[in-house]
């Protein structure tokens, strides 16, 4: 166990993997002899060269296919999307290619790719800079998808994605990108599909990921202040799923609330509530309640952004409402 | 054009050439039949009076070597040693076909053989084939990719992007520029700025040539000449190839848009009917020739009774192949 | 009221707007002088002249990049992106660029353009033809989102959406282009954002758009036959949603079944199931249930894209597991 | 390069196009310094060193002509006539920005003066400006668009598709490609397989030359004769042109990754110092350019008052501008 920064546990686990598999590579842009816009590569070019660190050119839809084509004859690159609103620019070898290549062939494709990227508010990067991609993503067959809340699930996460024989996206956290915590030494696989309690709790449900995470920590230390106890639980894992996991919990305390830094509109949160709905449907007290961004784009002003991402405030607020 | 009689090895080469453009046209001509009869689910692309492209170009390709195809991609896979039966099965919708039925014709793979695949979205097969072409090298293989594209696709970002790539990475690549003319219903001045794809060689430092597709074995040579000098690692090429699409853009497309003089030159235009003359000259019997005739004939017969015989795929199929487990 | 095939409600109005507005002009890939690849666009071109109809390159971002600047100066683009797979293709100046415009131009810039596209199943097109894009763009702040499935609101929906001054995403369905229906001639604005109870019934709510509808009703008819009402839905438009319409139906009926062609995670489904649950929760007898097609892409074979969406008899089915 | 002396109307040009790199040059500064003290959010990428890009190109423009800029795009949007306190204001997230804050540096629009938007996407303006051409041409007007974009945004197919666009349609559009050396980190070779993206310019048909932006007269000049062809109806063009960023990629960016050398270089590749002895030798009176110096410091001064004294905006407006109604 190391104390690590959010972006170092990136690094330990794309050096380790690197490592590991030869037939691994890392492209994207200045992820090579930069190190990385957010430092996250750094020391990987000169310890691996310039055949498995790549530095790319600024065009994302011809280095995802690219890797696309890598993947179909026996590489298994890991591809940076740098931020994650430039899955817009790459999106149909992201969804129209690397999604659905296993299942068009008739399962003779294997696309071992792990694409990371940098997504979320916290940074007054504007409207163009600050986009999550689960809610679409997480919807697309063939894929997969996780995001990182802590430094730990940030190498775990990764590590195991990098070990997938399908597309699995990486979903980093700008916000996180300097937050320190315990990361395992070596071997740290963080399994895919399944959520973490992350405090446990009798008196209700939050449910969040990504950066929700923290948020909703926060708001429960809060809630404990006055005696309510939040059950806190991080999905982690977005595609697939792990209702079950919230089910369960919901079981015990009867009530759900969804937590995300996200829009909520056609996403995960609706997603779960459905699916707790149909798993658990009988033991809610309450309606699921969901706290999310407004339906809007991320500003850049900072108190817009604040007040776009949901405070703990926010969170406390919302959890008495769906309690009373 | 290729000049002078045609002897020796040559001549086998254009015998084998000849053989896998007919391959074709009769492939196409019996799909097309099929689509008629109404036996053919969806839609097809047919590439009759193109076979020079396909068989041109992979005729200068080893076994090893890869290729991506376009949504008009029978013929590229066909050249590059595709079975016919499990081709036609496919676009029948069976469990026997290249993609268990769940593609049909615009995503049949055989990656043993080396195809890639068609593709449904123009533009889409050229980055890939960079990063296979750059898999290669990064490999140690000395293999090389072709990837055919029309004019059409040419109007995508990302050919651009492939392109690019291609020279910035010096990658084994052949850009294969296929213009038919027309991008669906429309024509070539609707998607193109200039009236040559190959002067966007230049753009990215990629040697470019233009080639006319009446002349199949000119189309080799051009090849030829670009693919040993790729594999001797002097990085991507391009050739265009300007040809005909005899057929609508899909099966049933009464072409409506096409000047009638412009239809009446196709048969001009035949690369078949180009190389069979210069076959005869050489002393090719012309038993022989029905003889490869009668061969792809029989072989097709045997893969469509394979098709129909072949069970459609159950349900149970459906979320099979999405993930790896 | 005139009997049009679906496709010809569109055609008719285009003509219409074309005709209405002189900076109003309809560009896409045929749409020109073939008449659209699905006829849609019939005889626009020799009415209103290569200005107004304009056939464009095979290249989705760069056009629909065009319109974008056509329509921050004063023009009105009624773009068509043939197949929904193709947004894919020109995804960033869909979301990055048109949706997100007004926002950060702090209100200057209008983006007032129509985008049209055929999407769905039933025509055996595979993988990469076959998409519906209402999830994922139904969840982009700045667009709206409506989907026709019937020739009149075909036509009512997409002269509503001309009109809009913000970028609106007309989604039309392939498998429903050769249906007939009545049509109101001339000035017929269906309004977006207005769900409509195209079946009144008092057992079940079954909540569907687009392909979902004849299935729907279809069903409907088979479980009236067994002395079962359900009332359907037609959701008509995406984003925003008219949750409201259908919780008023949820009151009497106790119990809701979503119907969607398209798959479930992440996407309408989930969303109306949270809206719905939040607004009704109380009246609700049995957790909310959704029928989908299964997470994969659609396949190519024809039993294989039967069983994909679903058919009538198990829409019934699931109807009477909601009410058992 | 621009030849000669100086006199008369050309002087007084010189002169106009010298205030306009000073006023970008004081601007890019007092950003620098507001962001190195933490005053300004988010991330500013200055343009120090380029001034004779936008200055030169859009000296040649009417005003009633449109832009699109970069997320390097402060010199562009100046050089258009943007006021400095709202865009000073919008650097600083208030309410009297010229986005309401909500669109920060990457962003800046205004229309009124023909700024069609900077952008955080590269590649992105391009089509967009295209349209922006094709408008005037169907709204039946005679003007003119020019777009920047860098190398970097050169590898995007957006750009490809807009170039064989502005192609196809002879759209009155002027490309400019603003060559630094740099995208973020890694040098132009990484980004283009070519050495000079003006070569790029024959593969869609648009005239192209290249300028080096030492010289802000020889890219005014080029421009002039350029814009002067497209408004003539003559399609198409493009300029490269070769200048050099002075800071990092992005204010804080220590720039190990460049060579000690080029950064030594650099002063002597300044626009501003090649362009100041001409006027001087012209028999401009150092006072006179003192004078232009100080009113854009004074101005500086006001708008970075009002920036600060602006309110930032409340919750309220979050929703805001997403939609019409
Ligand atoms: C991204 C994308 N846009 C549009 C289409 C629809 N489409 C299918 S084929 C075609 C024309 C292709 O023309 P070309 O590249 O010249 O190939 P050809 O059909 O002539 O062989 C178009 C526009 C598509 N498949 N993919
Ligand atoms: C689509 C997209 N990909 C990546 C980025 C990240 N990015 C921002 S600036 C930049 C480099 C741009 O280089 P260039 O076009 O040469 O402009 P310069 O910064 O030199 O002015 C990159 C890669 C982006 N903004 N948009
Ligand atoms: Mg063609
Ligand atoms: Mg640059």
């Amino acid at each position: 166990m190391t104390e690590l920064k959010y972006y170092q546990a990136v690094q330990q686990a794309l050096a380790e993997e690197l490592a590991r598999d030869p037939r691994s590579l890392l492209m994207g842009e200045d992820v090579g002899r930069p190190g990385g816009i957010f430092a996250q590569s750094r020391g990987l070019y000169n310890e691996f060269g310039p055949n498995r660190v790549i530095d790319t050119p600024a065009g994302e839809l011809g280095f995802v296919g690219a890797a696309v084509g890598m993947a179909m004859t026996g590489l298994r690159p890991i591809v940076e999307i740098s931020f994650a609103d430039f899955f817009a620019t790459c999106f149909d070898q992201v969804v129209n290619q690397a999604a659905k290549l296993r299942f068009m062939s008739g399962g003779q494709a294997a696309i071992p790719i792990t694409f990371t990227s940098f997504g979320g508010g916290g940074l007054n990067a504007g409207p163009q800079h600050s986009s999550t991609y689960e809610a679409i993503l997480g919807g697309i067959p063939g894929l997969r998808v996780v995001t990182a809340a802590t430094p730990a699930d940030a190498k775990g996460l990764l590590k195991t994605a990098i070990r997938e024989d399908d597309p699995v996206v990486v979903l980093f956290h700008k916000g996180l990108l300097q937050e320190r915590g315990d990361v395992p030494d070596g071997e740290h696989l963080t399994p895919i599909g399944v959520a973490e309690v992350c405090r446990a709790g009798h008196d209700l449900t939050i449910a969040t990921w990504a950066g929700g995470r923290r948020r909703s920590l926060a708001a429960a230390e809060q809630l404990a202040a006055d005696g309510i106890e939040a059950e806190v639980i991080d999905l982690r894992s977005i595609q697939p799923l792990d209702a079950a996991t919230v089910a369960d919990s919901v079981r015990r305390t009867r009530r759900l609330l969804i937590v995300q830094e996200t829009v909520g509109f056609s996403g995960i949160g609706g997603e779960l509530a459905l699916q707790v709905g149909e798993l658990a449907f009988d033991y809610l007290d309450a309606p699921i309640g969901r706290l999310s961004a407004p339906f809007a784009p991320t500003a850049f002003s900072p108190p817009l952004e604040q007040a776009y991402l949901p405070a703990p405030e926010r969170i406390v607020e919302t959890a008495r409402e769906l309690l009373a | 054009m290729s000049e002078g009689t045609l002897t020796g090895e040559r001549l086998e080469l254009a015998v084998r050439i000849y053989d896998t453009m007919l391959r074709i046209r009769r492939f196409e001509e019996r799909v097309g039949e099929l689509f008629a009869a109404g036996e053919l689910p969806g839609f097809v692309h047919l590439s009759i009076g193109q076979e020079s492209v396909a068989a041109g170009i992979v005729s200068a390709l080893r076994d090893d070597d890869f290729i991506t195809a376009t949504h008009r991609g029978h013929g590229h896979i066909l050249a590059k040693g595709a079975r016919i039966a499990p081709m036609m099965a496919e676009l029948f919708g069976r469990t026997t076909g290249y993609c268990k039925g769940k593609g049909g014709s615009m995503h049949i793979v055989d990656i043993a053989i080396g195809v890639l695949g068609a593709n449904g979205i123009l533009g889409a097969g050229q980055p890939i084939a960079v990063g296979a072409a750059m898999s290669a090298r990064l490999r140690g293989t000395d293999q090389v990719v072709a990837t055919f594209f029309g004019e059409g696709a040419s109007a995508q970002g990302a050919v651009h992007e492939a392109m690019n790539l291609a020279g910035c990475w010096q990658a084994p690549i052949l850009f294969v520029a296929e213009i038919n003319g027309y991008a669906e219903l429309t024509p070539y001045e609707i998607h193109a700025s200039v009236p040559s794809i190959a002067v966007r060689g230049a753009a990215y430092g990629i040697p470019a040539t233009t080639v006319d597709g009446v002349d199949v074995l000119a189309v080799h040579d051009a090849a030829t000449e670009a693919v040993a000098a790729i594999r001797a690692g002097g990085g991507p090429r391009m050739i265009e190839i300007r040809t005909q699409r005899w057929h609508g853009h899909y099966e049933g497309d009464p072409q409506r848009y096409r000047p009638d003089e412009e239809l009446a030159r196709l048969p001009e235009l035949d690369p078949l009917a180009h190389l069979e003359p210069r076959l005869l000259a050489a002393g090719v019997e012309r038993a022989r020739l029905d003889a490869l005739d009668a061969d792809v004939r029989r072989e097709l017969d045997e893969a469509l009774e394979f098709a129909r015989q072949s069970p459609l795929p159950d349900a149970s199929a459906l979320l099979e192949d999405v993930y790896a487990r």
